[in-house]
């Protein structure tokens, strides 16, 4: 079985994937993913998420992470896109 | 959570009294409170209602941070964050942040460090809901993506 | 008085949210309060009971100058200040300030200023019973005879 | 009859009387009284009211006045003293 990790989608990325959340598998070749690579993923998957990526955050296991932060996807992680946000 | 830090994300109407109560403590002498309410205009469209939409438990977490941010700008005594979820309609509270400090500075300071932060950084969306349509709101203060 | 400016000296319990429906508007998202409580140490003496006393008409005169003088500084919907009178026991509700505006900023700001200047201006006294005696108080923000 | 104004005591100045207010006449060759007459006044008739209004204001008809204020105490003004406030 591949080894795979969850994304969650909320907002217009919701309305975009027409999904909430899906697990995707991490290529065999390599346990690690860099964000530009999941970027890239998510607009092949979703072709209207595209736009919303631009000027979305990830949070990875609930914390924010930058796209220029060295940080990879591992498995069993929990990558949400964040739309820009309109709590109050 | 902490006996002296309160956050949830609910369904539930929320009650001002109900939270002013959780904070509230013998040696804290000013409570201070903010409210935030559907209005029924928006950019002179007539709202219906609004839709919260939230990472619950990422949502929780970042307001648990930014409490903790805040206690070390200011010495608070208790604090409360409760953001509703799902449908509110106009008139109704979708957010009351609700401090107590010994003196009314620090609390007034912090209800108004922990709403901006809040508007900026707690992964929550709102929907308004118009008689014609419905759209997903975005915070001035909203991060952007670096 | 207005009906959109509340402005009370009471002996009777003052009720949070009594006094937060009074500046509720559903053009108003936000609404903030302040809520002075009697504690229950001051200096490391033992408080039982606080008294207050006013000078009831000219202390609603000066609020509602100060709520005026608010005014010209913010946008405000309505506002409300209640203050209580008499004996109040520990951990009761002194004093409560509430407005709304249509943006959080300056009903928040709002709320500061009127709470800063009825401790400046507003005649009204304090006194502080102790289990060995009692002792009127000052604010630090008290205006000096000229 | 003579022409009368009142006074009221408040917190310190109202402990210092042992009343709560009081009606003053004004004298009669002038129905006017300036705020530094009236201070002597109020010392001659209550010495332990003397300290007190060192760090008191005047309120006539419930305005602040100043000290230095050209304004004089007339018949049936309402004059207060106003000892430090300590509302909240």
């Amino acid at each position: 079985m591949s080894k795979e990790f969850t994304i969650l989608y909320y907002a217009t990325a919701r309305d975009a994937t027409k999904m909430s959340s899906e697990k995707i598998p991490l290529p065999s070749q390599s346990p690690f993913m860099s964000l530009k690579d999941l970027t890239m993923l998510l607009k092949e998957r979703h072709k209207k998420l595209a736009p919303i990526l631009e000027y979305s955050l990830y949070a990875i296991n609930m914390e924010y992470v930058e796209n220029d932060q060295a940080i990879l996807v591992k498995e069993g992680d929990e990558v949400a896109v964040i739309p820009p946000v309109s709590g109050g | 959570m902490s006996n002296r830090d309160f956050v949830k994300l609910t369904s539930e109407p929320l009650i001002l009294q109900d939270i002013v109560d959780l904070v509230k403590d013998d040696g804290a002498g000013a409570i201070s409170t903010f409210n935030g309410t559907t209005r029924n205009i928006f950019e002179e469209k007539s709202v219906i209602r609004l839709e919260y939409e939230a990472y619950v438990p990422m949502a929780e977490k970042v307001l648990l941070d930014i409490i903790s941010e805040a206690r070390t700008k200011w010495d608070l005594t208790k604090t409360a964050i409760f953001h509703r979820t799902g449908i509110v309609p106009v008139g109704e509270t979708s957010v009351i942040v609700a401090v107590s400090s010994v003196h009314r500075k620090e609390s007034i300071h912090a209800v108004e460090f922990l709403i901006n932060h809040l508007k900026e950084k707690a992964p929550i969306w709102k929907k308004e809901v118009y008689s014609d349509g419905s759209v997903w709101k975005e915070n001035a203060e909203n991060r952007r993506k670096c």
